[in-house]
């Protein structure tokens, strides 16, 4: 043991030198400095662009952004739009497509994920095939299977023709030509690309729960419906959340699925507030209303997410 | 965790339930396989097709003459934009952005995750939520000004060319399209590593510590070897996301030299006006997604485990 | 001078305080044990002697030297942590050597001190596995040897055992006071086993809520305790503390233990402390160990003041080395510990030997002792 | 911002000049023609180029009939990096020279005579104050029919001269179990259709009145009511699947004799051409009935920017080949559309090119050339999408009446004024 400690009383560390309390304290502030580049672009990114952008929408920038504060009008527009159910403005029909795909594919998604997740973790043979199977929908851009979808569901070349080819004349299914159904095709799309990473998460959710509960429960005489419903799924709250926040970031940001799908749908009735944004922003050049209904995405955005993120941080003090 | 379905009855009916229900399950199971492949199918019985196969036949129906043509147009003759040598040519323009972008992304998300939670400080959550909230930014409204700062950087850039000679990738595009997914990266691969460290064994920080290691040696020696899984998660995560990225590759990398991938294949597959070659469009796509095809049935295994050690955790 | 010395330490996170003011001190080669029930802060206490956490006020010494505000690895300190910290990625020689390397010691001279750490403790074969290829006790000792092979000013052990069976534990502590007899090191061991505390420590630190209650060698700590919580949580089976009254005559005071349904107990108290007095006819907690309450036969010879009683005997556990046997004084159960072979049945009465000379009194609003 | 980054350019663009007082051979080139057809088209002016010496950029950003490329435009214009030219349309180009990044190309116009060859009303988006600011590639007109003729002898038509006749045919079709009407579900499909059945209904005045000058009395007018009722008419003559269908779509049904007619602008014809079809034999070209002798137009033009001093040269020599004869006859031949310039031969041109030069020859002379609503040549691009808007939510049943559609027209681009 002498050896070892020889050696390191050389070290030249021990000794106290004058430089050593700035050193000292340069090492203390060190996390803080390796977060700090993180934490300043994120600042400057996304907080200052989104100052930038509620500016914007107090001014009348139209095709290039103006800085002079001209008044509310672009969100007097958007509050009047709100109202104007018949015939839909096209903001009306933005937000209430939210409502109905938000709500839909966030659902759907968390209730497939969760029952593949279970079915798959029944001890399948082969699981190995059916997980990528599953989840390569993610790996893939909507720009490329946006088109093989809108085939797929179009009545004159896809699923509808092929089974009157087949035999069955009387099947029909023309949701993405009806303005009034063509949102649920692409929330169709958007769970088939979604639902096999959300089923994924669940499946680690359920290898993570320790066995020795499900045994608990069995010996309890828990029948496997109510293993699930009583044991597991309160089990995977964290996931729900973690899942809910994945999905609710892919619905708010679902621009491409819309637009390859069904090039914004008849009369355009399956626009969401994405596609009014960029509508406005770049199209039609009134850049100031697309900034206010970026603002008040933003806002039911923080309307849903900050509580939740705030009971999630607070959980854990230490 | 695995459930043992409930033990058979003893019945006397030759079949058991057990039977029952595992015929039950491996349906539903290959039923919904069929959903996941059947836009893939499309694809991939489209792309041996002819055009006029395509233009009379039936969507689903499986090549009469499968031809390897529109798989040769795709990658080495059809026509991004006035060039037209296919697509091959834009692989390694998305790779050049996409590695960096990835690695300097999973990195420093790595490195933030680590402090937030092995060397908290005041405010540590306050930081923390506001980087995830940054998640939720829609891309469309960062565009302009994220294109004015680039612009200063480039133009500061080229400044800093015709003073020193070199101008440190300012103003290059590729350069530009690995700092914006950096930038807007960060709040996922921070979420994730964050996820990942905090049921990482803090003692194992301070025996580190106890040991002389200093910040960064922690960071390298005992962090980021035992942090494969979430790697893993975050790489293929962020890989998908930013390969098949369109609006940003498009708005500020279009020019032909630095063109991601997906603005070429974008090219091919949206015509303004012109004839559409169906064919070569799915097998353009399919080579597009080789990658992150690639990349999920490689990794795909790690994923599940990687998203079990930590990342779905709250 | 003491070798480390802890004066006035004090540890807030925000509002709350942690530590309140701590003062320990120990001398070169000691073995201080902190103890006391969980979150009562003896690991905030541990951590702050190695630097894993700032100190609010106060001050650290070792050696003479304040390290209030050194970096760990310049403390000159060891670790032994509770789930042992090895790092999972690294080998055993990995692991031990992590140290060294980060002082920049040449890979020969690390090789060398493996070596002898490796053979010290009995680990040489293990060397090139990876930490979850060990057993738990493999681990403490691989966790051991990252500390030794430093050796290290002070040793810092932060519940070691708590992670191990019944069985390694007692061959560990064994190992542990070995290693401490044969190195003559410098220890300071945190547990929430009082066992461990008696056994390993030359001084014991009892803490609770961010306080030192009681500072002492472990047979003060045992024989004195100062207050009704040291009392409790020292000694195993725990001292009896059964509620008393103070009765007596003139100058000659006793102790009177209710009993259900019959006769109090009257203890009559030979030297009794002087400010007992004041208690007369008063409550009080009357204090005895197992051991201090026995059969006539197995009595202190030498103690100076027994007085005898008939007890009604409600349990007997035979437990091989002694025997127990539980009774029912002032409303709660009390342990007394008989020989082996002592002839008991429950549920008769039998006279039990009261060793007052070991007897101590707690005033039960203050929980302190009465002196 | 803009005059910020303006400064900012000047001052990079100077520090570039001094360090190299060469001129950069480059010309940086933004569009969205990237299918095989468009793209062998600008190939030719890509070629012409090389010849004298200057290379080619390519900055293809397909989709959205542009949308894309004019989001990668806004970017690039923010960031200061302005292309030599970018593929603009209408109105676009006007926006940006408000904000002052397009450059000055009055020099070679002079020289090169424009003010007399390009018409009049494409000049209205060309020149700026003054300043020529964008060279015309092409001029695209929309009021054409696109009738298959195999289904045409079939059914014994004739081609229809008043909206009545068109009706009758499309009758005529029906009863003979062919989809009569191909059209593509899409906003700017059906307005552009729209375009052309106003233009019928109202007459040249009208549709210049409601359409380029949004005069509300015009567009509340009973004439306007009417044109909503015929488009209402024309619609029940579609197939039931034709809601969102891509406009090449539309066009393969006509080709491949599953549909009549497609009204349809004549880049139609690539389509035709691609398939192997010729005009007069396999295909019929007319105008749309009741709109002959005025054209309704839309252009591609390549807008030029601001670039530095040393790029001056490129831009120049771009905008010279773009509008030089053979270049336009090349161009255009390939395109389907007609030359810019009202001066170029027509030999090489099929029928329909032939009969389409001829029409806006014509048109230019009589005052009957008018922007397209529908493609933003009418009125700014708010407007103009407003206005699809209405369109399409009339045509797909949100909006219900034609009284409706009219209340809606008029404050929708009273909203988007």
């Amino acid at each position: 043991m002498t050896t070892v400690a020889t050696q390191i009383k050389l070290t030249p560390e021990h000794n106290a030198r004058p430089g050593a309390s700035v050193r000292s304290r340069l090492q203390d502030a060190l996390p803080k400095i390796v977060l700090a580049p993180s934490f300043a672009i994120t600042i400057v990114f996304v907080y200052g662009f989104i100052l930038w952008t509620v500016y914007l929408s107090f001014t009348n920038s139209k095709t290039f952004p103006s800085y002079a504060i001209t008044g509310s009008r672009a969100y007097q527009r958007l509050w009047r739009w709100t109202f104007e159910s018949d015939p839909p403005s096209s903001w009306y029909t933005s937000i209430t497509n939210m409502g109905i795909f938000g709500f839909l594919y966030i659902f759907i998604c968390l209730a497939l994920g969760l029952f593949l997740a279970i079915l798959l973790d029944q001890k399948i043979r082969g699981e190995g095939v059916l997980r990528p199977i599953y989840l390569y929908p993610m790996a893939l851009s909507f720009i490329v299977t946006g088109v093989a979808w809108k085939w797929f569901l179009d009545p004159g070349l896809g699923l509808e023709q092929t089974l009157h080819q087949w035999g069955w004349t009387s099947f029909h299914f023309d949701w993405i030509k009806n303005k009034d159904f063509v949102i649920y095709t692409v929330v169709i799309a958007g769970v088939w690309q979604a639902s096999g990473f959300i089923m994924a998460m669940f499946l680690a959710g359920l290898r993570g729960i320790d066995g020795e509960i499900m045994k608990a429960a069995q010996i309890d005489g828990a029948t496997t419906f109510q293993l699930y419903r009583r044991i597991v799924i309160p089990l995977l709250r964290p996931v729900f959340l973690s899942a809910f926040i994945v999905l609710a970031h892919l619905a708010i940001k679902s621009y491409d699925l819309v637009v390859a799908l069904t090039s914004g749908g008849p009369g355009g009735s399956a626009w969401l507030p994405s596609n009014f944004m960029y509508e406005y922003t770049f199209k039609r050049n009134e850049m100031a209303v697309g900034s206010a209904s970026a603002v008040i995405m933003l806002m039911t955005i923080t309307a849903i997410i900050v509580p939740y993120l705030y009971s999630e941080l607070r959980e854990r003090p230490r | 965790m695995s459930v043992i379905a409930t033990p058979a009855r003893q019945s006397t009916g030759g079949v058991s339930a057990r039977t029952v229900n595992r015929i039950v399950i491996y349906g539903l199971l290959a039923l919904f396989a069929l959903f996941y492949l059947m836009p893939l199918f499309v694809m991939l019985v489209t792309s041996f097709k002819t055009m006029d196969e395509i233009q009379n036949g039936n969507m689903l129906a499986l090549p009469q003459a499968p031809t390897f043509e529109p798989w040769l147009k795709a990658w080495g003759e059809t026509c991004v934009g006035l060039t037209c040598a296919g697509i091959k040519g834009y692989f390694w323009n998305s790779i050049k952005m996409v590695i960096p972008a990835v690695l300097i992304s999973t990195l420093l998300g790595a490195l933030n995750g680590y402090v937030l939670t092995k060397w908290r400080f005041r405010g540590h959550t306050l930081v923390f939520g506001l980087m995830l909230f940054a998640c939720f930014i829609p891309f469309q409204s960062v565009l302009l000004p994220m294109a004015t700062i680039l612009g200063s950087l480039g133009r500061f850039g080229v400044t800093l060319r015709n003073a020193t000679g070199l101008s440190f990738g300012l103003g290059n595009p590729t350069v530009n399209l690995v700092f914006v997914h950096v930038v807007y990266g960060l709040g996922f691969t921070t979420l994730f590593f964050r996820n990942y460290y905090e049921a990482f064994p803090t003692e194992l920080v301070k025996a580190a510590q106890v040991d002389g290691a200093s910040f960064f040696q922690i960071f390298r020696r005992i962090m980021l070897p035992n942090s494969m899984p979430i790697f893993v998660v975050t790489v293929i995560y962020q890989f998908t996301n930013i390969w098949n990225d369109f609006l940003f590759a498009s708005a500020y990398a279009g020019t032909g030299d630095a063109m991601p991938m997906t603005v070429a294949l974008n090219n091919v597959v949206n015509t303004s006006t012109g004839v559409v070659e169906y064919n070569v469009n799915m097998a353009a796509a399919m080579i597009a997604a080789l990658p992150t095809l690639l990349v999920y049935v490689v990794a795909g295994r790690y994923f599940v485990r990687g998203l079990m050690a930590g990342a779905v955790k709250g | 001078m003491a070798f480390l010395e802890i004066d006035g330490l004090r540890k807030r996170f925000g509002s709350v305080e942690i530590l309140k003011g701590i003062d320990v001190d120990l001398e070169k080669g000691g073995f201080l044990v902190l103890v006391g029930p969980s979150g009562c802060g003896k690991s905030t206490l541990l951590n702050t002697i190695a630097g894993l956490e700032t100190i609010t006020e106060g001050e650290i010494r070792v050696d003479g030297r304040t390290i209030n505000d050194l970096h760990p690895s310049k403390r000159d300190i060891a670790m032994v942590f509770q789930s042992y910290a090895l790092y999972p990625n690294m080998t055993v020689a990995g692991n031990i050597a992590f140290g060294m390397e980060m002082r920049g010691v040449p890979a020969q001279d690390r090789q060398k001190a493996i070596d002898k750490v490796a053979k010290v403790l009995q680990i040489g074969h293990l060397l090139q596995r990876k930490p979850s290829q060990l057993s738990g006790g493999q681990r403490q000792r691989v966790a051991m040897g990252r500390a030794l092979v430093r050796d290290p000013k002070l040793f810092l052990f932060d519940e070691p055992l708590s992670n191990l069976d019944a069985k390694l534990r007692v061959d560990m502590r064994i190992e542990i006071k070995r290693l401490h007899a044969t190195t003559g090191t410098t220890i300071v061991y945190v547990t929430h086993d009082q066992i461990e505390a008696m056994t390993l420590a030359t001084k014991i630190a009892v803490m609770r809520d961010g306080e030192v209650q009681q500072f002492g060698t472990p047979a003060e700590i045992y024989n004195n305790p100062t207050n009704l919580f040291v009392a409790d949580f020292m000694g195993s089976p725990a001292m009896n503390l059964i509620p008393a009254t103070i009765g007596g005559n003139g100058n000659s005071l006793s102790v009177v233990l209710q009993r259900e349904a019959r006769e109090p107990i009257s203890l009559p108290l030979a030297d009794a402390p002087s400010g007992l007095s004041a208690f007369y006819s008063k409550p009080i907690i009357f204090g005895v160990r197992p051991e201090a309450l026995t059969d006539p036969e197995g009595a202190e010879r030498n103690a100076s003041n027994i007085a005898t009683a008939d007890c009604h005997i409600e349990v007997v556990e035979p437990a091989g080395s002694d025997t127990f046997a539980v009774t029912n004084l002032g409303g709660k159960a009390v342990v007394a510990r008989l020989r082996a072979d002592a002839n008991i049945q429950p549920g008769t009465s039998t006279p039990l030997a009261f060793n007052l000379t070991k007897a101590v009194f707690f005033d039960p609003a203050t929980e302190n002792r009465i002196l | 911002m803009l005059r910020k980054l303006l400064i900012g350019t000047a001052l990079g663009s100077g520090l570039a000049f001094a360090a190299h007082a060469q001129d950069v051979k480059e010309v940086e080139m933004l569009h969205w023609w990237t299918s095989g057809g468009e793209a062998a088209a600008l190939n030719v002016l890509k070629e012409d180029l090389a010849k004298q010496g200057f290379a080619w950029k390519d900055v293809p950003v397909a989709g959205g009939g542009g949308d894309a490329a004019m989001t990668a435009l806004k970017a690039m214009v923010a960031a200061g990096n302005y292309p030599t030219a970018s593929q603009m349309l209408g109105y676009t180009v006007l926006d940006y020279a408000a904000a002052g990044v397009m450059g000055d190309l009055t020099e070679t116009a002079v020289k090169e005579g424009w003010d007399k060859s390009v018409p009049a009303a494409l000049q209205k988006f060309s020149v700026y104050d003054g300043k020529w600011v964008a060279a015309p590639v092409n001029v695209h007109s929309v009021n054409w029919l696109w009738i298959n003729k195999a289904v045409m002898d079939k059914i014994g038509g004739t081609e229809p001269k008043t909206f009545d006749d068109f009706i009758a045919l499309l009758d005529k079709a029906k009863a003979a179990g062919v989809i009569p009407l191909a059209l593509g579900g899409q906003n700017w499909q059906e307005a552009t259709m729209f375009d052309s059945v106003v233009l019928s209904t109202g007459g040249p005045e009208f549709y210049k009145k409601a359409f380029n000058d949004l005069d509300e009395e015009q567009l509340k007018s009973d004439t306007m009511k009417k044109s909503f009722d015929n488009l209402a008419k024309l619609v029940t003559y579609v197939d039931p699947n034709f809601s969102g269908r891509d406009w090449n779509l539309a066009t393969a049904m006509v080709i491949k004799g599953d549909a009549l007619v497609q009204v349809m602008g004549d880049w139609a014809k690539g389509e035709f051409n691609a398939a192997k079809k010729t005009p007069g034999t396999d295909f019929l070209c007319y105008r749309f009935p009741g709109t002959d002798g005025s054209v309704v137009y839309n252009s591609d033009m390549f807008g030029m920017f601001d670039v530095p001093d040393d790029r001056k040269a490129a831009q120049a020599a771009l905008a010279t080949a773009t509008l030089s004869k053979s270049f336009q006859s090349a161009f255009n031949v390939v395109k389907g559309s007609v030359p810019a310039r009202t001066d170029v031969p027509d030999t090489d041109f099929d029928a329909c090119g032939k009969k389409g030069m001829a029409d806006l020859k014509a048109a230019n002379e009589g005052g009957t050339l008018f922007g397209s609503l529908a493609q933003g040549y009418g009125a700014p691009p708010a407007v103009a999408n407003a206005y699809k808007d209405v369109v399409s939510k009339f045509v797909h049943g949100q909006i219900k009446t034609s009284d409706e559609a009219v209340t809606q027209l008029v404050s929708a681009i009273e909203d988007a004024k």
